[in-house]
């Protein structure tokens, strides 16, 4: 057992899996001789090669395509955008082909194809380079979609993306890749569609999944201080979800938060609130509490980004809401 | 140029020939079946243009080579060998088409014979033919990827991402534009820059070849060159000049153009004018012909009554193939 | 007032608007010579030209890219997409650019656009042909998002599109261009953001917008014999949503069902869904139910296809399940 | 080929060359208040490329043409007029910034002085050139616009959309390759089939030129050709190959690339040979370089206390700006 950063455990997960298969190879901007924009694939070049670690031009429809191709076609493609904000440009590829290509053949094209990159805000970045984008994966059946937010499960879910033989969009975030955590020395792989209870509490549930883990544990710890103990789910799969986990939560609880960074409408956030309220009815004390992120393209001045994203203060607030207490 | 028919054996024409007519007799069938409301949504036919694809995959090694294309599929779907039944069945909608019944028309694929597909998209197909392409690279396989796409589809920015990586990494890939001049219902001058997509070539380091599409010797001598220059790590793109006689869809009105602009493509229609000139050279007798229409208007006939009789997939079918 | 086809609604409004308001023109693939796929733009070209009619190159991108950049540079752009499915080609430019181009200037640009065309399954188009897509616009701040259902809100709300000075995306459907239904003779405008209370009735709720209408009412027409009285709300305006209107019929009936065609995960449906589950709690009788598409690629064969979307007999049985009868 | 000083009057050159100079010590104070943490995010400094934006702005008439670009904003935008104190501001986050705070460095805007940003997708611009250049076309403007793009962005798919799209309405736009060699870690001849961007341009029938982006007379000679091609209907594409001294955006370590290719740059650097021209010429003396230099560094400080005292956008702000 070590503790490693996020970053670390994905470019672990990346190693093994190719040298483990022959198959495996990682494509995108500048994931070769700059080592990645966020250097999570640091070494893998020197280690594998220029066949196996493509350096791309900026063309996100073209290389995300030609992973797609070269998925139907025998390989293990894992394709790195730089941020899931310039994955608009290749939205098609991943929804109008990765998604379909099994369906519309009648099952004759397996997709084995994992997308991954940050996504969500980072630091004073803007409107155009602080999207939460997962809602947009999430829609599309045919695809999965995992969020891994701790260095554990971002080995352990990149490995089990890597040999799904669907695609796999995968959500980081430039904050997180910092993050430190115990990561076992011994291979294993996190299982696609099962949440992680965080922390377990019979006051409340609070679920989320990727970065804002850090602000719903605060939240959570913060409460604890106030006597209010909260279940923490960590979804880590927006798709498939896994619904068991939460509801029983809630069932137990009979009050939830939903915090996501994401905007509000059409939203994986809305989902999971919704599948609470509706699935919960019998058992929810309130109405399930939604602290997204707010309903604005991100501004650039620091004090209004972070007045745009879940906070523990929103998170606190939601929770005393949900528990009718204005004492926290 | 006339590539000269003596540059072939004899059976590899009449190969050519036979696909070709397949195509055709393959068509026309779909349109009536279309008709007879046996086939429903968009069904984009291939009449016209049967030379590119015969040409074109005959100068291919499907063991190793691979096909990729729009949604104007089922002629280059049957010159890679799907047997017409799959194809028919799959535009009946029935389970037993190539795709279970749940592509259609556009959706052609056919894993076995190399052929994939079939992409509503236009352009989509572009960067997914290259990534074939790049497997069979990194597999070291020998083998080389087609990808088609049409005079339309040339405007889309996928062309141009394409092109640049097929050309920054060698990739042994064969651009195809079958430029049969409509895209729906836009002449293909109207809104290109270029009058001759072949001179885009230069903008990527690439070779640029023009074919004449309704030339079946002239496209198979043409793609040949290619392949072989792909196998070596050179993709090159080439345009195939061609027609289609039919409205972009079964849907079209085709007010856009004139009957005597169709008629004057069809006086040198692709079949009839290979068919003369291996008559011309005492290659091919009437006999001959009319015991190879009646061959293929016969597995075109079978082909329907299979689509016929097959059944629907079950209503269970909704959910199955989505994930593996 | 004449009874007139959508497809007419919305020639007439785009003619008056062109005929009005120099400024305002028509751009996209096959919208002149051939008189719109769809035929929306019949006799367009014709009357205004093609300066102002403009056929483009199937470059989803590019030409939505330009209205963009012509919108900030003093003209009103009505962008016609062949569909929505392609629009995923162009997605970028809307999100990052259309929805945010203002915000980021801080308010020295405007955006006056209006990007339109079918969107949903028709009949036999298969997996890329046949996606609802308005959660992908309803995702984000910035944009506007409205779906009329009728021929008289098909005017009145493009009408009020081309005026708005915001990014206006509007959902049509092939299968609706040939719906009749009167409009006035007068000019007019249907405001963005109001639903419309397609019919009054006291024990069900029924939300929709666009195409499901026809599915709705019909499932009210059935209920309505078995004694069951349906308000019926069409939502006209996903983003803004009405919420008053939806929260206030619910306030009345205590039962809901939300029809929407598109997946059932990060959609407008689920939003809706949870509006009314949060702001409805104390006054619903039921969870509230989403009638959806189903969650899987749509498949060609006719009766997968029928069977992949909303009908009148799921309806019935959600409507069944939020009344706790048996004897629907 | 070197364009002579002559050739412009002496107020020309002398406006060019503060334009430049205003520039590089904006850059450079920014790059200080990065450091200081005064500015946070992606801060991308157009250090090294001065002679682009001083060149080419320079050939506009700004009462009709508009200027398009990147995120690697700031240069163009203080060609274009942008106050430094609202550009700074911007940079700090103020509310007295061109964009309100909202934007920062990637989003520079400034309508009045008719610079449309600011794009920080890499390609994005580009297609929103060319409609603010149809927008000029159909209001009969007489205006031009100039796009600008990088080495890097030339494989985007939208490059290949927009010339097509150019060309065939005759769009009075130009397009220019601001080729600085390095997209991000990236050099440009690793990821681009041809070693000549201009060369493109005929793939799309629209006239291509080179010029020295470190040339400030060869740039605004090749741009005033270019614009006047323009104003006919004629777009052009035009590669400025130049050269950026600073990392990629603030953050980069830069260990793609060697120290001495950097020198062997700045050897050639626009101001300073600009300068020397100037003075061999005696048309600029050492007196007048420095009181040109101090009046420069006296606004640029003024920028930096403006920025430094105003206000930040209340946190009310949160929600204004997003509709009209
Ligand atoms: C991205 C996209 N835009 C638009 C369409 C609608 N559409 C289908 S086919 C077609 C014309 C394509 O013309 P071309 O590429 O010449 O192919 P052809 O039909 O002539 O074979 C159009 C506009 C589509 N399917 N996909
Ligand atoms: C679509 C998109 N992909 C990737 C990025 C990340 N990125 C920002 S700048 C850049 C390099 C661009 O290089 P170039 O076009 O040469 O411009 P330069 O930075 O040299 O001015 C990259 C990859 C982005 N912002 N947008
Ligand atoms: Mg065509
Ligand atoms: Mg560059």
């Amino acid at each position: 057992m070590a503790e490693i950063t996020y970053r670390e455990a994905l470019n672990r997960a990346l190693d093994e899996e190719m040298a483990r298969d022959e198959r495996v190879f990682l494509i995108g901007e500048e994931v070769g001789e700059y080592d990645g924009a966020y250097k999570v694939s640091r070494g893998l070049l020197a280690k594998y090669g220029p066949r196996r670690v493509k350096d791309t031009p900026i063309s996100e429809l073209g290389f995300t395509g030609l992973g797609v191709g070269a998925a139907i076609a025998g390989l293990r493609p894992v394709v790195e955008w730089m941020t899931h904000n310039f994955a608009l440009l290749a939205l098609d590829q991943v929804v109008n082909n990765a998604a379909k290509l099994r369906q519309m053949s009648g099952g004759q094209l397996s997709v084995p194809i994992v997308f991954r990159g940050p996504n969500g805000p980072a630091e004073f970045l803007a409107a155009q380079h602080s999207q939460a984008l997962g809602g947009y994966w999430m829609h599309v059946p045919g695809l999965k979609v995992v969020a891994p937010a701790t260095p554990a499960d971002a080995y352990g879910l990149l490995k089990s993306a890597i040999r799904d033989d669907n695609p796999v969009v995968m959500l980081e975030a430039e904050l997180m890749y910092a993050w430190k955590g115990e990561v076992s020395d011994q291979e294993y792989t996190v299982p696609i569609g099962k949440a992680r209870v965080a922390r377990e509490g019979e006051d409340v549930t609070l679920i989320t999944y990727s970065k804002p883990i850090r602000v719903v544990e605060e939240a959570a710890d913060r409460l604890a201080e106030k006597g209010v103990r909260a279940d923490v789910i960590d979804l880590r799969s927006l798709r498939p979800l896994d619904e068991e986990t939460v509801v029983s939560s809630v069932w137990k609880t009979s009050r939830c938060v939903v915090v996501d960074e994401a905007w509000p409408m059409a939203s994986p956030g809305v989902t999971v609130a919704n599948l609470v309220n509706s699935r919960c009815f019998d058992a929810l004390d309130a109405p399930v509490e939604l602290v997204s992120g707010e309903d604005v393209p991100m501004p650039y001045n620091h004090r209004l980004e972070l007045a745009a994203q879940p906070s523990v203060e929103k998170v606190i607030a939601a929770v005393a809401r949900v528990l009718y207490r204005e004492d926290l | 140029m006339k590539t000269e028919l003596a540059h072939y054996p004899k059976e590899e024409l009449m190969r050519m020939l036979t696909t070709m007519q397949t195509i055709r007799a393959f068509e026309e069938k779909a349109g009536m079946m279309y008709g007879l409301r046996k086939i429903g949504g968009f069904c984009h036919l291939y009449t016209g243009q049967e030379a590119v694809a015969g040409g074109a995959i005959s100068a291919l090694d499907l063991s190793k080579d691979y096909v990729v294309t729009a949604y104007r599929d089922h002629g280059l779907a049957i010159a890679c060998g799907m047997d017409p039944k799959k194809a028919m069945a799959e535009l009946f909608g029935k389970v037993t088409g190539c795709s279970r019944g749940k592509g259609g028309s556009m959706h052609l694929f056919d894993v076995e014979h190399h052929f994939l597909g079939g992409n509503g998209i236009v352009g989509a197909q572009i960067p997914v033919a290259a990534g074939v392409a790049f497997s069979q690279q990194y597999r070291e396989s020998g083998g080389v990827t087609l990808c088609f796409f049409g005079d339309g589809a040339f405007h889309q920015g996928a062309v141009h991402e394409t092109f640049n990586l097929g050309k920054i990494w060698d990739l042994p890939v064969v651009f195809i534009v079958e430029n049969n001049q409509w895209g729906m219902g836009t002449n293909w001058k109207k809104v290109s820059a270029v009058d001759d997509f072949s001179v885009t070539a230069g903008a990527y380091g690439m070779k640029g070849y023009s074919c004449d599409g309704l030339d079946v010797l002239d496209v198979r001598a043409t793609i040949e060159q290619a392949v072989a220059d792909a196998r070596l790590g050179w993709p090159s793109l080439i345009e195939a000049r061609t027609y289609r006689y039919k409205g972009h869809s079964m849907s079209d009105p085709q007010k856009y153009r004139t009957r005597e602009e169709i008629d004057e493509y069809r006086k040198r229609d692709a079949i009839q004018s290979f068919k003369f000139r291996l008559s011309e050279a005492k290659m091919l007798t009437e006999k001959e012909w009319d015991d190879l229409t009646r061959r293929i208007d016969a597995q075109i006939e079978e082909a329907v009554a299979f689509a016929e009789e097959s059944p629907e997939p079950s209503l269970e079918e909704l959910y199955t193939d989505v994930y593996a």
